[in-house]
């Protein structure tokens, strides 16, 4: 029961803020609130047990990528008057909220009806980075091995593109 | 040589090669015609050696114990292979010219043709849902790069934008639905789950038929179908010609091969829910794709558009497959070496004649070429009157098997659409003709410097028609037939 | 469990395809592009609680690595875009459509 | 020589004779006028004198000859052999055709002298006398038939041979679309015909003997569609408009062609299935009547005509309808024997009317060439015997042919054929002493050129025909044993009237007309009455026929055309198709305006197939759910 | 190689050579005359060889696309001997007849390349070869408008294709359909013909096929309403490709209806044969009437052509034996007649320079002998006796009456309708005044005469010795009538 609460107020906080993300009108507040969805989500796995996705949840996304992304805020030095003018954004927002919701409704009525869950016991040892790191080794080193080459091509490039022009 | 190493020789060979190059790229030995020779190279060896496993049926498992079942090569994986390999060389054969005379085609760009074929030779042995998306996602990453290549370019920044922004987008529903299957059958082993569809009721397999038509958006996006393909105009416009053809023929057999796999393995239980689906994408792809080709002015975005409606024709054949004949399946393999070689031809005609400028090539401006070069003119004419699906090409053998696969199938009707939107699509590829012969307009001269290039469009033209009409009659080579029955070795392979 | 964190997930999904059709600022596209994979991500974690088995946390890891390499892209493709607009509205990048 | 040699030769010589000219006037630059001269009359001289022998042996021995040339045709029952067969009624043919053809070629030969196009003309001389001469002695009814169109076609060319003048053509092509018009009459008969009775073959004798089989609504049908034909071919109500502007042509056309040979042809096809006819007494009443309509239409307008030879072509129409009240009535050989002695007096007549025409610098109007009687005293002999003879006055030949005619209509009961002919036979004397009168009647004088010998001759041969003619088939009335009738052996009626009714038939007809002849004198010689004859009135416009017929078909059809052409294919159908490319352009336009380059909406509308699509899949699922 | 892939492959050959290689035109046109002279030396042999009793003759079968049952599949019968003996006596006196005028290579590598897909067609017994055949026909005949016509020559060249492929691709949906269908029924595809006739299918199924194969029949023929397409392009068209058009390929269309529909569906051929009858016999009237108004001497022609293909479908779809020869004979006659007639058009526009009636007059006084040439070979257009084409008239007309009387009468009306405009025709273009168009009108030249009085001649010949040609059909045509009349005695 304890955990439903804190699921239901962890949900909340996700949906109220990436609701937030989206609607912020200058890219900084957009950022920020995606902070605090991806920390509550992160928080979320911590809530099934995932302790090492936890972490690097809090670490990649939260930390690097975000990061990132302020830096590039920051570094490009986006003024209000660089943003775009959104002035209908609120009825775009209405609009696509309404096609998307026979989508998710959809989505949410297949899931109630099957029956998925296992229920299955969960040892000690899940989540940490122990179970993970042989599971991946044990069973997923060819995903793992080609990740690295998706990564030496999205090196190349952003080499490429943000090259200085010659 | 084993099986296992033929199939690992090929990706390995690619990775290799891409990273020599990247390395190769920075010493002072490095000229863009070695680099060129190099990447050509490897692609014929490649071609080579997985054109050795096409011609007998075989499937196994490749070291299931390192790489846990995720990857299958069976003949249907070294025919698509082969496929592509050929399709990469025959781009970058045909391209010499035009890479020659621009200064954007860098080392990198050589290694990121070669890191996206990997990923394709990858995604097309994929027995296993997370290794295709990772593959799928090397492939048309490197791709999105190669369209940005010209940074110079305006376009290329926007083509490049749109197709990551919008593969991203589309990335992203193969993810959900990756998930959808994953949390019912427990895995995301294709043949897991194909045995879990068959040992369970349509009750138990509700999110996997939601989540495989996740996927099936993901596929529809890759292969431009409307309304998931509203990139490929601009796309294909900004990106350069080679690449733009590489994108047209090349990528797209990767993806049917994944497609084909998938649906052959595990949602041909589904037919009757997905048919109707795919039927209704393939007419409005078809129609959205010849009124989209019917009013443009530049002929490449014409043969962009027009190469949805090819894609319309592959969703027929694709919705006609059924589980007691490969007809169909080999239909699709048939048709896409069809497409590709005509396409690439034609793509490489138009680079050919522009010679790495980035102006657009609208009709007015093959006006004459006929006069100054017949046999590049005749040679274009040839790859239209395939695209056209004309008889005694190579593309209406393709339509053929199309149509009668889909007749077959019980979906008479919508073949009569396809020859309706095939007989819309005569306008326009015939006033490519048009433009080449009969208006007088002479056309400035086109050197024959690149002796490669040329030769690549005849052959191109030559296998255009000999495809249409060869038989092992003639001259022992193999045609029509020989294509045929490599196909439906590769279909039937997937059932072993 | 399992099914309200696929509730949510999908909800978030839905989220993130409102932000990324309605917003003009290319920013706040990408991280609805983020969200997407993080609700795709929310439910594997979910799914590996609920089978007690790692292996969905090691997709998910998967799908974070593919989601830094896309980020790669995007950052590179926010240089080039602002270098060549100064600005971050997608609506300004339309040179290519079928203008008439 | 053979039977079968005889009839060949005498069927192919004026075709030899054609070719042979046809050659020389192409190949060689100059060729001598004479070559042609000898090779025409040749040709048709060779083709008369066999004729003669043919009518002879038929005549005396009885003897039918026959000629097997080839299998024209033969597919299933559908037989044709081109066979020459000249039994009693073709000999007959021959005997007048072939000589009087010879005759006119001779005299042509002089009336053509010195044309550039000599060649050309007896090339279509002798082409026709062939054509003709196949019509006359088919046994087979295609084989007929395809006699029957080459005259025609010749005929055609022969109109519009001075084709520098348009109109000359377009009289050209009136003649051949009315006869076609014809045709078309007598082809769907003869196509019926061969369905009906043609299993057993297809020659006249197998038709005939196959009659009986066939259903009388049926065989009334084949018999009228017949006779459209013959109607065409001899110009009778209501298909007669070309004869009169057929004058176009040179003359001795007109006195081949539209007096002596082809016109008749009607009442030759007629008499040949005379079988057929007398099987059909409703339609033969018809033609009775048609004829009887066409004689006194034809007779009346010919009395207000000026141009001497479309005097003679109405009065040919009259004749010939004449012919064909004999023919409706049953007295066959009567009808033809009116034939015959009409071809020599016409054929005279139109003689005269050329000679007349070359010696006054080709004036043809007779209110231009009054008083010619000094100049041309032979001709006005000539020409006043042919006349006498036209108007039936005893003994001359007409009176005995057409004296047959009217006795026949009396003896047959239809008093109002009788009176309609009896009309006729007063306004023919009426219309040709009219001529006479004012052309050699008058106090002017006019002076001549010289003319051809050779254009002489003919005529006095067949001054010499026209007046004797009649004696052949000499009426038992006054000795004779009716030879002609009795040597066709037609399935004649027994139309016989007793002896004193016949001579006061006779008597009677004669004193009226006669008292016509003296009536013209008063009003037409020496007087000018000839130029103050109304123009407007109804017989001087010619009934309006022409006029009505350009109102009723050739102009609706030409609008036809032109709203087939623009409203319907262009206007509807083709335009149909045009918009249908031009709207999917235009729906490509409108669809463009999707691809407009933004993004955001390339993201949006694969949301919708999203969307849509998963509405359709939970559609399909909820029989599950 | 056997004779009959001799013919059909030479002159496709000979116009790849051409293509490939750089000549003077004189070589071209050399070439040119000794590969169709070779071809109608062949069709010469052929038709000597030729025994009209026995059906199929000088078969020739290879396997091509074995899986799907598509094989090399040629042979002659006497429904295909008259298309290929036309061709190949056509196309060498057409080159001789424009030997001085056409100067471009592409001109008669086009005519040889049409030349041998003609022959494919006709002579196929495999419906994919024939397909093959079909479709590649249009290609020279694109090129040819495109290249060598006038007017708004791309804009026709463009339509002209279009409407036919329309046609095509529904024609090659029910060959695809049969296939399918007759491996349901026999378990393997098939596209032979003579396998196919063995296929049952519903009424209605074979209704919708055999539409499909008529339509691309009716568009070629073209069969009223589909014959928008015609005058225009008949009057863009270069003459050579005219004649093809005329003569060969419309023609063809004809011969596809008896080879292919009554082989393959006589009953459903049997059903539909009234209304064929009825959009034939309007089709006849229709055309030409509509020919009645034109002024431009070409479409007048194309429609004229237009009125007599009607009469021959009519005379097809009667379906008896008089129809069948008649209409067989008419495809041959109005072939001769037709081509020699568009010659002559394009030679006087060569003159004149105009083909508008109302410029021209007065010809025959200074070009007799092109006068005389033009009137006849309209008159045989007309179908006067002793030409062959009134021969194959009264045929027509006689199964028309033999099938229905009303029938036969308005198909007797052919007899009036060319006549009406084209003897006006004659008279405004042959006779009357000079003008200044005509004004030193130059008449016939030697090599001009050398094509035209074979065709003269041979229109005689068929017309006064009809019986010689048409044994060499008539046990063929007597099978397929006696095929049909085994069903409909139980009706």
């Amino acid at each position: 029961m304890q955990s439903d609460s804190i699921f239901f107020l962890l949900a909340l906080i996700t949906i109220v803020s990436s609701i937030v993300m989206i609607s912020a009108h200058r890219p900084i507040d957009s950022a920020l609130s995606f902070i605090v969805t991806l920390v509550s989500i992160a928080a979320l796995f911590a809530l099934v047990n995932a302790t090492f996705l936890f972490v690097v949840q809090i670490i990649i996304y939260a930390g690097a990528i975000l990061s990132l992304i302020l830096f590039i805020i920051m570094f490009l030095n986006i003024k209000d008057e660089n943003l775009p003018d959104e002035r209908y954004k609120n009825y775009w927002l209405l609009g696509t909220s309404l096609i998307v919701a026979p989508f998710s409704f959809i989505l949410i009525d297949l899931i109630l009806r099957s029956n998925i869950a296992l229920k299955a016991q969960i040892s000690e040892e899940f989540g940490t980075i122990k179970d993970v790191g042989l599971t991946l080794f044990d069973k997923w080193i060819l995903p793992f091995e080609l990740v690295s080459i998706l990564l030496l091509v999205a090196l190349i490039g952003a080499v490429i593109l943000s090259k200085k022009e010659a | 040589m084993t099986n296992e190493f033929i199939a690992l020789a090929v990706p390995g060979l690619l990775v290799l090669s891409a990273v020599f190059l990247l390395l190769f790229g920075l010493s002072s030995h490095y000229t863009k015609n070695r680099g060129y020779y190099i990447t050509l190279g490897t692609l014929v060896v490649s071609f080579l050696i997985s054109a050795s496993g096409v011609s007998e049926k075989h499937s196994m498992d490749l070291l299931p114990g390192i790489f846990n079942s995720m990857l299958v090569y069976d003949t249907f994986g070294a025919t698509f292979i082969s496929l592509f390999l050929l399709g990469g060389f025959f781009t970058l054969a045909i391209a010499k010219s035009f890479i020659d005379s621009t200064d954007y085609f860098t080392h990198e760009s050589f290694v990121l043709l070669l890191l996206s074929l990997f990923g394709m030779v990858v995604l097309s042995m994929a027995n296993e849902l997370i290794t295709a998306f990772i593959s799928l996602e090397i492939a048309s990453m490197s791709v999105y790069i190669l369209v940005g290549l010209n940074r110079d370019s305006l376009k290329a920044s926007e083509a490049f934008f749109k197709y990551l922004l919008l593969g991203s987008f589309a990335a992203s529903f193969y993810l959900l639905g990756m998930m959808f299957i994953y949390a019912q059958a427990k895995s995301t082993n294709l043949d897991i789950i194909a045995h879990y569809v068959l040992s369970t009721d349509i009750h138990s397999q509700l999110l996997i038929i939601a989540g495989s038509m996740l996927i099936m958006i993901t596929i529809m996006f890759k292969i431009a179908s409307v309304p998931f393909g509203a990139w490929v105009l601009d796309v294909y416009e900004g990106a350069s010609l080679p690449i733009t053809a590489y994108m047209a023929g090349v990528f797209k057999i990767a993806v049917f091969a994944f497609a084909l796999r998938m649906f052959l393995l595990d949602y041909i239980q589904f037919e009757a829910y997905y048919d109707i689906l795919i039927i209704g994408g393939a007419l409005v792809t078809m129609v959205g794709g010849s009124l989209l080709a019917i009013i443009q002015n530049s002929v490449k975005k014409m043969l962009a558009a027009s190469s949805v409606v090819h894609s319309g024709y592959l969703l027929i054949a694709f919705a006609s497959t059924s589980e007691d004949t490969s007809g169909a399946a080999s239909a699709i393999i048939f048709y896409l070496f069809a497409y590709f070689i005509s396409a690439i031809g034609a793509f490489g005609v138009l680079s050919y004649i522009s010679q790495g400028s980035a102006k657009t090539i609208n009709y007015d401006d093959l006006n004459g070429l006929a006069r100054t070069n017949p046999i590049i003119a005749a040679s274009l004419t040839v790859f239209m009157l395939s695209l056209a699906g004309f008889p005694s090409t190579i593309g209406f053998i393709g339509k053929f098997y199309i149509f009668t696969s889909a007749i077959e199938a019980g979906y008479t009707l919508f073949a009569i659409f396809g020859a309706i939107t095939a007989f819309i699509s005569i306008y326009y590829y015939f006033k490519v003709i048009m433009h080449l012969y009969f208006k007088e307009n002479p056309h400035m001269k086109v050197h024959y410097g690149y002796k490669i290039s040329f030769a690549f469009i005849v052959l191109s033209a030559f296998t255009v028609l000999w495809g249409g009409v060869g038989t092992s009659l003639l001259f022992n080579l193999p045609g029509i037939n020989a294509l045929n029955e490599l196909a439906r070795f590769a279909i039937e392979s997937l059932a072993m | 469990m399992l099914e309200k964190y696929m509730i949510l997930s999908i909800i978030l999904f839905s989220i993130g395809i409102v932000g990324l059709i309605s917003r003009r600022n290319i920013i706040v596209i990408y991280m609805s592009i983020e969200l997407l994979l993080n609700a795709v991500n929310l439910s594997l974690i979910a799914i590996s609680a609920d089978t007690a088995d790692a292996s969905a946390q090691v997709v998910s890891m998967l799908i974070i690595a593919i989601t830094a390499s896309e980020a790669a892209l995007f950052m590179a493709l926010f240089v080039v875009l602002f270098r060549n607009k100064a600005s971050l509205d997608v609506n300004l990048f339309d040179i290519l459509g079928n203008k008439r | 020589m053979s039977d079968s040699t005889l009839l060949s030769t005498l069927l192919l010589s004026p075709l030899i004779s054609a070719a042979l000219i046809f050659f020389i006037n192409m190949l060689f630059l100059n060729p001598r006028q004479s070559l042609f001269t000898f090779l025409a009359l040749t040709g048709s001289g060779v083709s008369a004198v066999l004729a003669l022998i043919v009518s002879y042996q038929s005549y005396f021995h009885a003897q039918v000859f026959t000629s097997h040339l080839f299998t024209w045709l033969s597919i299933g029952e559908f037989t044709i052999e081109l066979a020459l067969k000249a039994d009693a009624l073709g000999s007959f043919m021959l005997l007048f055709v072939a000589p009087v053809s010879f005759l006119i070629h001779l005299y042509a030969s002089g009336y053509m002298d010195k044309d550039k196009s000599y060649g050309r003309f007896f090339t279509y001389f002798n082409l026709f006398i062939f054509f003709m001469f196949l019509l006359v002695l088919a046994d087979n009814p295609i084989i007929m038939f395809i006699g029957w169109e080459g005259v025609g076609l010749v005929s055609y060319a022969l109109i519009g041979f001075y084709f520098e003048d348009i109109q000359n053509t377009y009289a050209g092509n009136k003649a051949f679309i009315v006869n076609r018009v014809g045709d078309f009459g007598f082809l769907s008969a003869l196509m019926l015909l061969f369905i009906e009775a043609g299993s057993a073959g297809f020659s006249f004798d197998s038709i005939f003997l196959s009659l009986a089989q066939i259903d009388p609504s049926m065989l009334s049908l084949i018999a009228f569609l017949l006779f459209v034909g013959a109607m065409g071919k001899s110009a009778q109500i209501p298909l007669f408009v070309w004869l009169p502007d057929a004058m176009a042509g040179p003359t001795p056309v007109s006195a081949l062609i539209h007096a002596a040979t082809m016109v008749t042809a009607g009442v030759y096809m007629v008499a040949r299935f005379a079988p057929l006819y007398t099987m059909t007494p409703d339609i033969s009443l018809f033609i009775a009547y048609v004829g009887a309509f066409s004689a006194l239409f034809a007779a009346i307008v010919a009395t207000r005509q000026y141009d001497i030879k479309k005097i003679l072509a109405y009065s040919t129409m009259s004749q010939l309808g004449f012919m064909f009240m004999a023919l409706g009535v049953g007295a066959y050989s009567t009808a033809l024997f009116h034939m015959f002695t009409h071809a020599f007096f016409k054929g005279l007549l139109f003689m005269a009317a050329g000679y007349i025409i070359v010696a006054f610098h080709h004036k043809q109007d007779i209110r231009e060439l009054q008083g010619i009687r000094k100049s041309l005293p032979l001709l006005f002999v000539m020409m006043f015997t042919a006349s006498l003879s036209i108007s039936a006055i005893p003994p001359l030949s007409a009176f005995f042919s057409k004296d047959a005619i009217m006795g026949a209509l009396y003896a047959s009961g239809h008093v109002e054929l009788f009176l309609m002919a009896l009309v006729a036979s007063l306004l023919t004397a009426y219309y040709m002493f009219r001529m006479v009168f004012v052309l050699f009647y008058s106090q002017k004088t006019q002076s001549t050129k010289k003319s051809s010998k050779s254009m002489l001759y003919p005529m006095v041969v067949l001054t010499v025909l026209s007046v004797f003619a009649g004696l052949l088939n000499l009426p038992e009335l006054f000795g004779g044993n009716l030879n002609i009738s009795n040597w066709l052996n037609l399935l004649d009626k027994e139309l016989l009237l007793p002896h004193a009714k016949e001579l006061l038939l006779i008597s009677v007809n004669t004193l009226l007309i006669l008292g016509v002849i003296l009536y013209t004198y008063k009003r037409y010689a020496y007087t000018q009455a000839i130029h103050k004859e109304s123009q407007e009135n109804l017989v001087a416009k010619k009934f309006y026929v022409d006029e009505i017929y350009t109102l009723l078909i050739t102009q609706p059809l030409h609008y036809l055309s032109i709203f087939f052409e623009q409203k319907i294919s262009h206007g509807i159908i083709d335009r149909l198709i045009n918009l249908s490319a031009l709207y999917y352009a235009r729906a490509g336009i409108l669809f463009s305006y999707l691809e407009n380059g933004n993004v955001r909406f390339y993201a949006l509308y694969m949301l919708i197939g999203v969307v849509s699509g998963f509405v359709y899949l939970y559609w399909a699922l909820r029989g599950v759910l | 190689m056997s004779s009959l892939s001799l013919i059909i492959f030479l002159p496709i050959l000979a116009a790849l050579f051409l293509f490939l290689k750089r000549l003077n035109i004189t070589v071209v046109k050399v070439i040119y005359m000794l590969v169709t002279f070779t071809v109608l030396y062949l069709s010469l042999e052929l038709y000597i060889n030729f025994d009209p009793e026995a059906s199929m003759q000088f078969v020739v079968l290879h396997p091509w696309i074995s899986e799907y049952g598509i094989n090399y599949h040629v042979g002659v019968d006497g429904v295909s001997l008259g298309i290929v003996m036309m061709n190949a006596i056509l196309m060498p006196l057409v080159a001789i007849a424009l030997y001085k005028q056409r100067d471009k290579k592409g001109y008669w590598i086009n005519l040889l390349f049409v030349q041998g897909g003609v022959m494919g067609a006709a002579l196929s017994l495999d419906l994919m070869l024939f397909y093959l055949f079909w479709e590649i026909m249009l290609l020279p005949i694109f090129f040819m408008i495109g290249l060598f016509g006038y007017g708004k020559k791309n804009f026709i060249a463009m339509k002209f294709n279009i409407y036919t492929i329309l046609g095509s691709l529904m024609m090659l949906i029910s060959i695809l359909y049969i296939a399918v269908a007759y491996k349901e029924q026999f378990g393997s595809y098939s596209f032979a013909l003579d396998e196919l006739k063995d296929l049952r299918l519903s009424s209605g199924e074979s209704l919708l096929v055999f539409g499909g194969f008529m339509l691309a029949f009716a568009i070629k023929i073209p069969i009223f309403p589909f014959h928008t397409w015609l005058s225009d392009t008949y009057r863009s068209a270069p003459t050579g490709i005219v004649i093809v058009m005329s003569s060969l390929m419309a023609k063809l269309g004809t011969y596809a209806i008896w080879r292919f529909l009554f082989t393959m569906f006589s009953e459903t051929s049997h059903e539909v044969a009234p209304y064929f009858i009825g959009l034939g016999l309007f089709g006849l009237i229709y055309f030409g009437i509509s020919a009645m108004s034109q002024t431009h001497l070409k479409r007048m022609f194309a429609l004229s052509s237009a009125s007599h293909l009607s009469l021959i479908v009519v005379g097809f779809f009667i379906y008896d034996i008089y129809g069948l020869i008649g209409s067989s004979y008419l495809i041959v006659s109005h072939a001769l007649s037709s081509a020699a007639i568009f010659l002559m058009a394009g030679m006087l526009y060569e003159r004149t320079d105009t083909y508008s009636i109302a410029m021209l007059g007065g010809i025959a006084r200074i070009a007799p002998k092109f006068a005389l040439f033009f009137a006849f070979f309209s008159l045989s257009i007309v179908g006067i006796p002793l030409t062959s084409g009134f021969v194959a008239e009264v045929l027509i007309i006689l199964g028309a009456f033999h099938y229905n009387i009303y029938v036969g009468f308005i198909a007797a009306t052919s007899i009036l309708i060319a006549m009406m405009f084209m003897f006006r025709m004659i008279s405004r273009v042959l006779y009357g005044e000079l003008r200044d168009a005509t004004a030193g009108f130059e008449d016939l030249r030697m090599h001009e005469l050398f094509a035209l009085v074979p065709l003269a001649l041979l229109i005689l010949a068929m017309g006064i010795f009809p019986n010689y040609f048409i044994q060499k059909i008539e046990p063929t045509a007597s099978s397929y009538t006696s095929q049909k009349e085994a069903p409909s005695y139980d009706k």
